[in-house]
């Protein structure tokens, strides 16, 4: 389980002003939750993501995984990044290996793992491609088979299918749900997408920028397994209503962001 | 010195330093070669510059080097242990310009081409320019490094004068330049100065005088045979520098027999305190230097008893 | 910890933040190496630092440094100026043209590892010794940085831009001047400042081993009369006016391509 | 497959010399084949041969202190901001500075030996390696090294699994000025310190106005540092198979 | 009108291999038409779109607007390009007074409709700043107005709003269509999203991949205006098919580049 308590962040920026990123963020993630988050550009999301995986340092607050306080990356967690962050070097397989060879794992082990994971996202046969031959959602498939390699008990993702177009998306994000359903890990999944969120999370938090802070969490009452057949589940009223009442709050908290009325 | 040892065999190991090797330098090649024969062992580094090798003869890495009198004399000033101990060559400069210059005051306001400030040639220059142009006259002073060039930009008539040394004025004939005059010989302005000398570690001088003595003792005579028969400077000049061009050798090897400027020994009391004089006169040395602080002619009295 | 104690600690990490105190440590060890060095096995060529620092001071006081620096600096900027009008449209020409790029690369390469020194004989015999060939060594010392860079530069540009122009019916010209140029203006300038660093290195070579007039005209004196602090001296101030040339060429590609930095983030520090 | 333009620009080039040398008739401007017969000469003389090894050993001895101080000094300034304080100034100095004026120094510390010249080709070559270097380590992408971070990567594996692959193409495009400017180094040593090797045959050929040697020479000269430059771009060209077409420029 | 026949175009790649863009493309798009084009990754549509636009090349077949052959860029044509195309180095008014300096209008005229173009699309206040000081998308806002300010009849989008996040999307998408509904252009949009392409076109123009060919033209018969309420058309019955429809479609187009099932 994580628990973030009072979290707050600021950046100063190369002119000198301060950004403040994050302020008073509280949120519990219970184990084996499937937490999506959603907000405008620039609200924190990403600032949040990097505090928990412990990669980033924070002002104030506290978190902490399973009572004990996070103070850097642990095996406990792996990321998927927003931008993949292959190493464009290294093949396939060498990548999808790569958190196994810094946790000190034997040649012959970790290359025969990074081989059923790469099976197990639908990449047998590119093991010795280079990510650049790779189109973009299949780099992103090597980038989750690296992440889920190490085995983590959390999982964390940035905006995973954020560069992919929209008919791989679908694909992926059904193979991730039934990953997780398999594996009952612990997600916590940044997107840009309203029907991403919905789609996927237990529940959404809705995030509100400048500084960033949660405006809303909304629990998602969808039946689950939902890997079976997104698509249908997309045409059910109560998704249906659950994306209007999302809609209506993201565009208040848009609304000073918009563009003069002239137009019309 | 570093730069020396005594063998097992009680020969001696030392180094010699030559500034880029030309006519006048063959003599001391065939002058180690002399010592070599009596079982020395003796290297010749060729260096760019005088200056790197007077800072190495005054760090006792060299034992003998030999070229231009005046950053020895800078050097000796500074208190390095370095002595002058024979002649290379004697005053070889000459003046030479275009036709119509006769006289210092035809190069009122023409190009004149000098060496950097300090060098010897610029000196020579400079002291005559004082010394004969007419009040308020004076040439257009373009520094240009190297004789060879200035002879080059003499041929192309870049400037109207420049002093110029023995084999330019050879080569620069011989390559069929016309309407060129010399117009003053400062080895007859100038007798008593002495451009380029042979200058020695004192350690090495006072430690092995015999050796020293040796070297001096074959530079006169080799310098002796050379003034009795030209061919034999030829025939030294195809030896040790095979890719000079033998026809100019020829006629520059009768020019220095018939200046009578190859002559280890000509040095005396008198014309290095006159090159002194000269060297202080033109600021590349303070005041008050003398022969004695400056030279060691005992090998040279050596060599000719 | 009282509030006195924070303001110590602050005042130590802003010490430790800034980069001046690691420049003052190097530059009083490399003073002191210099200096010990000097005294122990100083030659007639190797100056104590204190006494070069001295002769400096002599330098900048004395009316013949400033008349050398006058003197050198007409080849710098005329040369360097002359490698930048040969340079930059050249430089976009082959950026622009990759067939011309392909087959004129091995000359650029030839330029850039040709032994300058070893043809400034040839130089001063077809030129002559006057101000054109000191101007002219400049120039060939210091144009291929300005060509290569530029090129680079041209090519970086993003052709989407090249694009967007002709939608709108530019023609070549306006795309050299309205998207190449300013397109490739900051690496332009990182091949200008490089460029300089060359230029000053060929002004001094020029009179060190031909003309000898002005800055290399004072470093031939001061080395023929073995007066090395001067000696050094002169090569003090001729790195620092390279310096600061440098300096300001940064700060002119600062002010020119401030667009440049909303760009990037700057890598990663 | 395209034309090979390297050779055909060559033979452009050679024809041009050829006919301008025939038609200026200047003693300062040979035609090339008045050249390769001087070359042919003192190839034969054995005279080149003998220098070119000297010259060579001059080379891939600076060459290899260049390559491990300037490798080693530019991936700790490019790592560190402390460093690159303390350092940036000098090396930056020293990079732009005529290189020829330190030749007393390098004579007065080491003397007039191999040390002196070796020393001259570091000074060529090993600046632009560190420059290069320190801004190719920078310029790696932070998200990589977070992502090493992220799966417990300390400093030593984050410079030898990420920063030094991301680098590399800079770093090797370092190496590659650096080979060309060593050899300018090797024969400025040569011909300003101690008067050996090739250096020794040009300043001979350049005091006799034999032009026709001088350029002989320097055409070996050039033909030795495009040989290490294209060493060099082999190597770059394994090293950096993975860096997208897009990006390279074709 | 744009009249499209035959067209075929191939490109020689780095490696020798030749890749057939497209192959026997017919289509007519209307005057004041609104056609979107949606497909795969790298089927050609860009292709396509620059050949209309006289950017690019083609090896057989014919384009004509209004009967006269296409050989190059026009004043009639403006394009708003996928990746913005801004000069990082000009201020918004100069980017979007590009078009009209081209075609040497003075400086004062240029000025003054650029002006007013900027206000149309919301970004009044931002006519000095750089393109690197907006988010992404203010900088598409200007490369539209950049477009629209030399008055074009045909204006060709290549997936205009593919770097913008959902929630702006939303917005602008209302603003091109009342543009449109005001102006009466005709427009070629190009979009990876189903839902954008059913939202804004007349009809929909499905390509498919490796020869790229017009795969099927599906015409969208919600009602007009939409530019209103976009939010609410999307719950409409009508929506719901021409998108499951268009879903179906896509989704045996894509089969082929699925992961294997090893996931499930
Ligand atoms: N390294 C940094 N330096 C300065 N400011 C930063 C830095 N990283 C983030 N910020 C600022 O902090 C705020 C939050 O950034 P963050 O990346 O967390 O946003 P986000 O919600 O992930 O946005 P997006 O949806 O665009 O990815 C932004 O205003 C951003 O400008
Ligand atoms: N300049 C080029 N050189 C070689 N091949 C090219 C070039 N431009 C495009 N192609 C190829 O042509 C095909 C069609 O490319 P195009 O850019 O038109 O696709 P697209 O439908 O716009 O794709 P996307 O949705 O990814 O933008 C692709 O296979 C691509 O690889
Ligand atoms: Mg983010
Ligand atoms: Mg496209």
């Amino acid at each position: 389980m994580i628990t973030i308590q009072g979290l707050g962040k600021s950046f100063v920026g190369q002119d000198g002003t301060t950004v403040q990123a994050l302020r008073g963020v509280d949120l519990e993630v219970a184990a084996n939750e499937f937490l999506t988050v959603l907000g405008p550009s620039g609200c924190g999301k990403t600032t949040l993501l990097k505090a928990v995986a412990g990669l980033t340092p924070w002002d104030t607050g506290d978190i902490r995984i399973d009572g004990a306080p996070v103070r850097g990356p642990g095996p406990d967690r792996s990321v998927v990044f927003q931008n993949f962050a292959l190493l464009p070097w290294a093949t396939v397989l060498d990548n999808v290996a790569f958190g196994l060879r810094m946790r000190g794992v034997g040649r012959a082990e970790r290359e025969e793992r990074a081989r059923s994971l790469i099976g197990t996202v639908g990449l047998a046969g590119f093991e010795s491609k280079l990510p650049g031959e790779l189109s973009g959602g299949m780099q992103q498939r090597v980038g989750i088979a690296r992440a889920l390699a190490v085995e983590p008990q959390v999982l964390l993702m940035d905006e995973p299918f954020g560069a992919v177009d929209e008919q791989t998306r679908r694909l992926l994000q059904e193979e991730l749900l039934s990953l997780w359903e398999e594996h009952r890990l612990t997600v916590v999944f940044i997107t840009h997408s309203m029907a991403e969120a919905v789609l996927l999370g237990d529940r959404v938090v809705l995030m509100s920028a400048r500084p960033g802070r949660i405006a809303d969490i909304v629990p998602v009452d969808l039946p689950r397994p939902r890997s079976g057949d997104v698509g249908s589940l997309e045409r059910s009223g109560r998704y249906t209503e659950i994306t209007a009442y999302l809609w209506d709050r993201l565009r208040d908290m848009h609304t000073e962001h918009r563009p003069s009325k002239a137009v019309r | 010195g570093p730069g020396t040892h005594v063998r097992a065999d009680g020969k001696l190991s030392f180094t010699v330093a030559l500034i880029e090797p030309d006519l006048t330098t063959v003599p001391l090649l065939a002058a180690v070669d002399t010592l070599r024969d009596q079982g020395h062992e003796v290297d010749v580094v060729e260096l760019a510059e005088p200056e790197l090798a007077v800072e190495g003869l005054a760090k006792g890495d060299y034992a003998i080097s030999a070229e231009a009198t005046g950053p020895a004399l800078s050097a000796i000033e500074q208190d390095a242990p370095i002595k002058i101990i024979a002649d290379v060559v004697g005053n070889q400069w000459a003046l030479y310009g275009r036709s119509a210059v006769s006289s210092c005051d035809d190069l009122n306001g023409r190009p004149f081409g000098i060496f950097s400030e300090g060098a010897v040639a610029t000196a020579i220059a400079k002291d005559w320019v004082a010394g004969e142009c007419g009040a308020g006259k004076r040439p257009d002073y373009l520094t240009i490094g190297g004789s060879d060039v200035r002879a080059q930009a003499l041929a192309s008539g870049e400037i109207d004068a420049t002093p110029l040394e023995i084999s330019d004025a050879v080569a620069l004939e011989s390559s069929g330049a016309s309407g060129l005059t010399k117009v003053v010989d400062f080895a007859e302005t100038l007798p008593d100065l002495h451009p380029q000398t042979v200058y020695a570690n004192t350690a090495f001088l006072t430690q092995h005088r015999g050796v020293a003595q040796e070297f001096v003792t074959a530079l006169v005579r080799e310098h002796g045979r050379i003034n009795a028969d030209p061919r034999h400077l030829v025939a030294l000049v195809r030896k040790y520098l095979p890719e000079e061009d033998q026809e100019d050798v020829a006629t520059t090897a009768r020019r220095y027999r018939d200046a009578k400027l190859f002559d280890a020994a000509a040095l005396t009391r008198r014309n290095v305190q006159g090159t002194i004089d000269f060297f202080a006169r033109a600021g590349v040395i303070e005041r008050g230097m003398t022969t004695r602080d400056a030279a060691d002619l005992s090998f040279i009295e050596g060599a000719s008893s | 910890m009282t509030a006195h104690q924070g303001d110590v600690v602050t005042a130590r990490r802003r010490i430790l933040d800034a980069n001046w105190p690691y420049r003052l440590l190097t530059f009083v060890l490399f003073a002191a190496a210099w200096e010990l060095y000097a005294r122990e096995r100083g030659g007639l060529l190797l100056p104590g630092f204190a006494e070069t620092v001295r002769a400096t001071s002599w330098l900048l006081a004395d009316a013949e440094l400033w008349r050398a620096l006058y003197v050198s600096n007409q080849a710098l900027v005329l040369g360097f100026g002359l490698a930048l009008v040969v340079g930059v449209p050249a430089g976009i020409v082959l950026g622009r043209f990759r067939l011309l790029e392909r087959y004129t690369d091995v000359y650029l390469n030839i330029l850039l590892v040709t032994p300058m020194a070893a043809i400034i004989p040839l130089l001063v015999m077809s030129v002559g010794v006057g101000l054109a060939s000191r101007v002219l060594l400049v120039t060939v010392f210091s144009v291929v940085m300005v060509v290569v860079n530029c090129r680079t530069g041209v090519r970086q540009v993003d052709p989407s831009l090249i694009e967007m122009a002709r939608s709108f019916g530019a023609g070549e010209g306006r795309i050299w001047t309205r998207i190449l140029l300013p397109g490739a203006l900051p690496a332009i300038m990182t091949g200008a400042r490089l460029g300089i660093g060359r230029a000053v290195t060929g002004m001094v070579i020029v009179e060190l081993l031909m003309v000898s007039d002005g800055l290399g005209g004072l470093i031939l004196r001061y080395r023929g009369l073995l007066q090395a602090p001067q000696l050094y001296g002169t090569v003090v101030i001729i790195l620092a006016e390279a310096l600061l040339l440098i300096s300001l060429a940064r700060w002119g590609e600062r002010k020119l391509t401030r667009w440049a930095r909303t760009q990037t983030t700057g890598g990663a520090r | 497959m395209k034309a090979p333009a390297a050779p055909i620009s060559l033979a452009v080039g050679a024809a041009a010399w050829e006919l301008t040398g025939r038609l200026a008739d200047a003693s300062f401007f040979p035609p090339l084949s008045t050249v390769l017969a001087r070359l042919r000469e003192l190839a034969a003389d054995g005279l080149i041969y003998a220098s070119l090894r000297d010259s060579l050993v001059n080379l891939a001895l600076g060459l290899a202190v260049s390559l491990v101080a300037g490798l080693g000094i530019g991936m700790a300034m490019g790592r560190s901001r402390k460093v690159e304080a303390a350092l940036g100034v000098y090396v930056y100095a020293l990079l732009t500075a005529p290189s020829l004026v330190f030749a007393p120094v390098f004579f007065a510390l080491l003397g007039a030996g191999r040390a002196s010249i070796v020393a001259v080709v570091v000074m060529y070559a090993m600046f632009v390696i560190i420059v290069n270097t320190a801004s190719a380590v920078q310029s790696a992408p932070a998200q990589l090294v977070e992502m090493a971070r992220s799966y417990g990567a300390g400093e030593g594996q984050v410079l030898l699994r990420v920063v030094l692959p991301a680098a590399a193409p800079l770093i090797l495009a370092g190496v590659r000025l650096g080979v060309g400017r060593a050899v300018t180094g090797m024969i400025n040593g040569e011909m300003f310190i101690a008067v050996v090797g090739l250096g020794h045959v040009v300043t001979e050929a350049g005091g006799r106005f034999d032009s026709a040697g001088v350029l002989a020479v320097l055409l070996v000269v050039i033909a030795v540092a495009l040989t290490a430059t294209a060493l060099v771009q082999a190597v770059d060209r394994r090293v950096t198979r993975w860096v997208p077409k897009t990006s390279r420029g074709h």
